[in-house]
């Protein structure tokens, strides 16, 4: 079992989301979050005075799935989530030990 | 002969009819005029435009600060309200607008309490609207010039120092400056200074009032160090900024105390420069600055509806413009360049938007002032240039008056209970810390 | 004698040009008097001031619930305004203020549809004024009634229960309440009662069927188990509270129904009771709970306005601090100490201020009203103890009538329909289950 | 003799006293009345309440965008404010109300500046109110005309390009329509068309304009494709709405320029129509997608509002209540059925409110106006066919000089400036874009 | 040291806060997340117009805890948030190689 | 590569995120959390009744970083995020294994 965390402009949540259920995953935890990079920020005006806002607004997604699993995902968050612009974000991968449904009490793949 | 006499006793009967009728009229309008009910409907729905103003500020105020301070910013609006309504009953109508009692500057305690204020009694300020309604109009003003104070000193100041403050101040700065500007034979007011709806004695001497508390209590935190503006919800201050220029026409076109022309024109020129200066002040944030903001725009108006303040009873429409165009203007260079410069923390500008925009108007009054809009005021265009030094002094003497006693009073708190929150306090915020209650959990 | 002929004759012309201008006045003051431009225009603008009352009181209670919530709670006031506006043209105001049909309990359906009424018809009620706004006026009293036994309701009231409610309940009890109170003829208007602007009527009535409704829905869940209370943004509270004081003066001078020095004096007596009551309260929970909070101050000012209520036209300003004094501590010791020890679910404590500061506003009516006020009250403290007994009488039967009725009325609402949202319903939030709506996209 | 000679004496002296207090009221009276407080109060007032309604409208609409739009979207009616009350004074009055220079469709310039009014000149349009508070009052209904527009046309147009077109638009489509419709000698005023507040003039006019800009600007990225909506903070748009409602009092009753049974009609039929409308669309929405939205309430009773307006001081309040019923179906209708086929993207509704419920409520006062109420005004239902028919022409020119002229504004300015923000612009949102701001730091 | 991430719902969090507390968890980070999963979201109405909002509120506890304490904070999860209700939420474990308190510079086990 | 996550006091982000841009971090990833710890929460009060809100507001960072540049990293967290009072927070450390920038598709040390 793989966690796919990946950040993406909040924009293309929705249609990540949709491609993502094309090919089955159905669960996915989603968090907003600033992110620093080498997208700008922006600037904002208070009286005259101009302040840089450095982060950028975007979305977290993460993902838990089994292992074959990992290439498709990672394929279609990338199709999915590109604009081809500055900002378009990362996915990162790493390894879960364990995943249980609370409801069920299920443990491993066929938790999630 | 008969045919006559039973006319003339007609006549005579019915005379005296009319007569009993008639002659209070007359008595009256030789003495006290009769209370005039579109005049008392006005100044009732004047006074009550005027208390909303209050809360008003709150909000204008309170979608500035970080959301941490937004409740606390918000009540010391509120809390002022309610200080200032119960000290004006019971002693402070009377120092301010009862009948003088040493050199124009102090009122007598006469109304102490209201207890010798009966309820049909004629105002002695206008006649044809009881003094109880007076006393309430007169009131509102004293409110909003104690809240706008706490624009200097927000995001630091002690909730309960704050209270204490109101009480002080209004007691010993407000009402002198009343009595000398407005009372029946105050000092300023038998000099011939014109100020129709408060320019000196709301708006410069809270400005200046304000400074003086700002200086006191030394800069935020972080002031000018890092990013400390980060206003919660900038609606909240439009929603403010327009509650007041709602509430302002009772402020200015109320203070004719009568349904005229006069109260018209008041309402007009407030409107006017209003706009004009929200449009100056928006233009010049647009070209210093790059874009024209909603907070420019809405500062730009409070602006105008300061400088308007004490000219709106006696300028022209055309004048109303020309003083809108340029407080625009100069409360922005306020702001942008003399406050950084001078590096005083005038948290939300009280200082550079009202004492400034209202030194502006008052002089405006005084080089504007139309005797065909208000025979009772001629200004420099028109041919008084005296006017002029009677408006310059006036300001001046207000301003150093409100400066110097407000600085003491502030002082004097900070010695005696302290006056700023502790550093810890700054960091967490005032929500939590003066109040325990926290803005939004959404 | 040709001169004196002459004379005469020109003066007599006159006096007939004169006379058939002046007669109708006095025939007019003899039986109906003439409309009076000043007072229509401040009940007009007191009418507007109560209107929006009924939305300030949706954002006073909607800041304090969850954000889950606060659609909903803001729309219980929002909807009681469009059904009782429809409701009173179509046959309330008939049975609340048309000529007395019954024992002094409810008016005749003469006005069903107002269909009878001329649009240049005088108020039965004060013949300066116009019919018309006179129904308007009263309406304005008849939404905010209603909406504010919402207060004690909310956070689980299914909607569409809530619509049929304020249909009956307006008919069955506002109605005879109103026409007891204030109609000619009714009932406790015979015995002498005293209520100037609704501390029985709108109050009393309110509350009382708040605790009535809360006692049938039961508690919310979690209700002192765990922390149900996350206000979601108190800065809507403190708005809907500044509104409701600016409205108030509408409601309490506006009661004059004339531009007068009464008007003037309730007025007056309105703003310091209130600002007396938020000290009261704000101080009472610094002093007990260690922080003054700003839900405290503006809690204590709306108590200050129900308490004032009733006895705005009767009482001097001294009077008014004295109220304003007790009834915040009033209503501070009922939210802290009875309520939890009783149990009862009054969410945001509609019947702990609105019954309790309305039951003391009333009483304090019979111990302060001062004649040198108005002729037309004189209480214990000015020689009078039995106006006390009436106003107990009063209180007592108003409160005892519309807690029967009311709890009649939910109790077979939630037999006919259900009165309570489901649990599940209770926890996802009204605004999603009841509107499909949220609150906030932030 | 002697006796009488006395008497005759004291008589005739007693007389010339009255006689020089009463001669000016009969003169004045035969040409321009004098000046009554009692209206001017109410006017005053007015003018005041109406005000307040185009930073309502800010709100109404700035809840209902996203929110990196809602500081941008509640801009556009407060810099209209702005514009349009300096435009206002310099030419535009004298173009939409000055003595009427061409064919009834355009004021000449006699009051550009208003320099040729004096500030106790009686209005032309109701002699017992002062000229400057009908500039006033006129003035708010041009601001809110012009802000209604933004409506359409929000999320996407370019904040400079508005400002022009603010300018532009009151100048060449406004003051004709307002001349043609109300200035003495216009057009359809000639012809007996009846508008008592601003159905035509405000609302079909706004309306089609809105509909003209929204074609030319196109739809919003993503409009009917993905959920576009979120709206940030729908008690915005509840608080805008209550704001509205309030501040509507002003515009129509107002619009009666006196403190009248008139007035008080107006009044009354303004606050049942938009109570019944509430109810319609509400139930409408109900019936038809299952739930009571809190937009939903307060869209149907922003469309009562619209209805009333021409028809409020004509009808009685029977007719009100089915004006209002049928209009909340209606505008439901627009927006859910003909709005999603036709395909524009009108954002919030400008055109499928304003100018469809103007259009019914002008086609309304040709139905239901009762000379009982207002013996100006008599409509098909009182035997008057006719009255239709000039109705139709009216709402049909004004919305084709509207639409066409708006058009052909738009389109030029397009060309010159541009009229849409960027697709970039428009995704980071117009707050950041065009005001660097952002809504909320929470 | 292993890393327990639990997503659950957002009214069960006090609960759940207390019976870790019990067993001797004091450090939690809490994150409130929008979950996609089983469980559906919401309609919600504009104007006649019906909307899905497919995402529902969740909460996302993040714990770190010596490898020892894993089983029995699951336990504690397990029952303490679970309704039996579709989306009762997930319980995620994965290692973690070094934990530092900021305040102190303890690492390891000792820091947590 | 590794994940690093810091969990800091909100008002020390700016001082943290410009030290890190000194050593040449250009990429973080903030978000808002709550945590639950040693430091205590705070009381509100409603209407004289006085709740416990335990929560404290906190500010997570995550970093995805190569190894080599952990250690000057954590100096760098440890040192800008320290006031030396209860609640200065935690540093945890686990591994990732890949890392993708969706915007060119470049994988590994080359995508962080
Ligand atoms: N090393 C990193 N660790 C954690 N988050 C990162 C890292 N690098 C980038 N991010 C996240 O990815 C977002 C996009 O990165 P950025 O450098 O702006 O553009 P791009 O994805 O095109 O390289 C950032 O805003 C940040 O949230
Ligand atoms: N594979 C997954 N990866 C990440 N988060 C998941 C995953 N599956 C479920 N979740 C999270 O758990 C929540 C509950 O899951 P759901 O499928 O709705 O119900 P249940 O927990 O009863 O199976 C989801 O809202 C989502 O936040
Ligand atoms: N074991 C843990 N797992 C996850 N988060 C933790 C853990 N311990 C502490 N935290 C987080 O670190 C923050 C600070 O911890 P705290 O115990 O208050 O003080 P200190 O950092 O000084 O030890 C907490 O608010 C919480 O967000």
């Amino acid at each position: 079992m793989k966690k796919i965390e990946a950040i993406i402009k909040p924009f293309k949540l929705d249609d990540v989301k949709e491609e993502l259920n094309k090919i089955g995953i159905h669960g996915i935890t989603v968090t907003e979050v600033k992110g620093f990079g080498r997208q700008k920020g922006h600037t904002e005006l208070y009286r005259g005075a101009e302040y840089r806002v450095d982060f950028v607004p975007k979305t977290k997604l993460e993902i838990i799935a089994s292992d074959e699993m990992i290439p498709s995902i990672i394929e279609v968050i990338e199709k999915s989530a590109k604009t081809g612009n500055i900002g378009d974000g990362k996915i990162f991968i790493s390894s879960v030990e364990e995943a249980i449904r609370i409801r069920t009490g299920e443990k491993g793949e066929s938790a999630i | 002969m008969n045919k006559i006499n039973r006319i003339l006793t007609v006549l005579g009967g019915l005379f005296l009819v009319l007569f009993s009728w008639v002659t209070p009229v007359f008595a009256a309008a030789a003495k006290t005029p009769k209370f005039v009910p579109g005049n008392i409907a006005w100044v009732l729905a004047s006074t009550a435009l005027v208390l909303i103003m209050t809360p008003a500020l709150g909000f204008y105020y309170g979608g500035m600060v970080r959301k941490k301070n937004v409740l606390n910013t918000i009540s010391l609006s509120f809390i002022t309200i309610c200080t200032v309504s119960v000290v004006w009953i019971l002693w402070d109508y009377s120092m301010a607008f009862g009948p003088d009692a040493f050199l124009g500057i102090i009122g007598n305690l006469k109304y102490l309490g209201l207890a010798a204020m009966g309820v049909n009694q004629h105002s002695r300020y206008d006649g044809t609207i009881p003094s109880f309604i007076y006393v309430m109009f007169q009131l509102m003003f004293a409110i909003i010039t104690v809240a706008l104070i706490s624009g200097s000193l927000v995001e630091r100041i002690k909730f309960s120092s704050w209270v204490v403050f109101t009480i002080i101040w209004v007691t010993i700065v407000y009402a002198p400056v009343a009595q000398s500007v407005w009372g029946i034979g105050g000092l300023f007011q038998k000099m011939g200074a014109l100020d129709f709806a408060g320019g000196t004695v709301v708006h410069i001497n809270s400005g200046v009032a304000g400074l003086a508390g700002a200086l006191v209590l030394g800069k935020r935190k972080g002031y000018m160090k890092e990013n400390i503006v980060q206003p919660n919800q900038l609606a909240y201050t439009i929603l403010g900024g327009a509650l007041l220029w709602f509430g302002w026409f009772g402020f200015n076109a109320g203070s004719a105390l009568e349904a005229s022309g006069l109260a018209a024109s008041a309402f007009l020129v407030t409107n006017t420069a209003t706009a004009a200066a929200a449009i100056s002040w928006m233009l010049a944030e647009w070209i210093h600055s790059g874009k024209p903001t909603t907070l420019g725009m809405i500062s730009g108006a409070v602006a105008g509806l300061v400088a308007i303040t004490p000219a709106s009873g006696f300028v022209n429409p055309l004048a109303a413009i020309v003083i809108g165009l340029v407080v625009g203007v100069l409360c922005y260079s306020m702001v942008v360049f003399v406050k950084p410069k001078l590096g005083y923390d005038d948290s939300l500008d009280a200082f550079n938007v009202h004492a400034i925009g209202g030194a502006w108007g008052a002089l405006a009054t005084g080089l504007f002032a139309d005797p065909l809009i208000n025979p009772a005021g001629r200004g420099l265009f028109y041919g008084n240039p005296h006017q002029v030094v009677i408006q310059l002094i006036t300001i001046l003497s207000v301003a150093g008056y409100s400066f110097v006693m407000s600085f003491i009073i502030f002082t004097l708190i900070d010695k005696f209970m302290g006056l700023r929150v502790s550093k810890e306090q700054e960091a967490m915020g005032l929500d939590i810390t003066q109040h325990e209650e926290s803005g939004y959990n959404l």
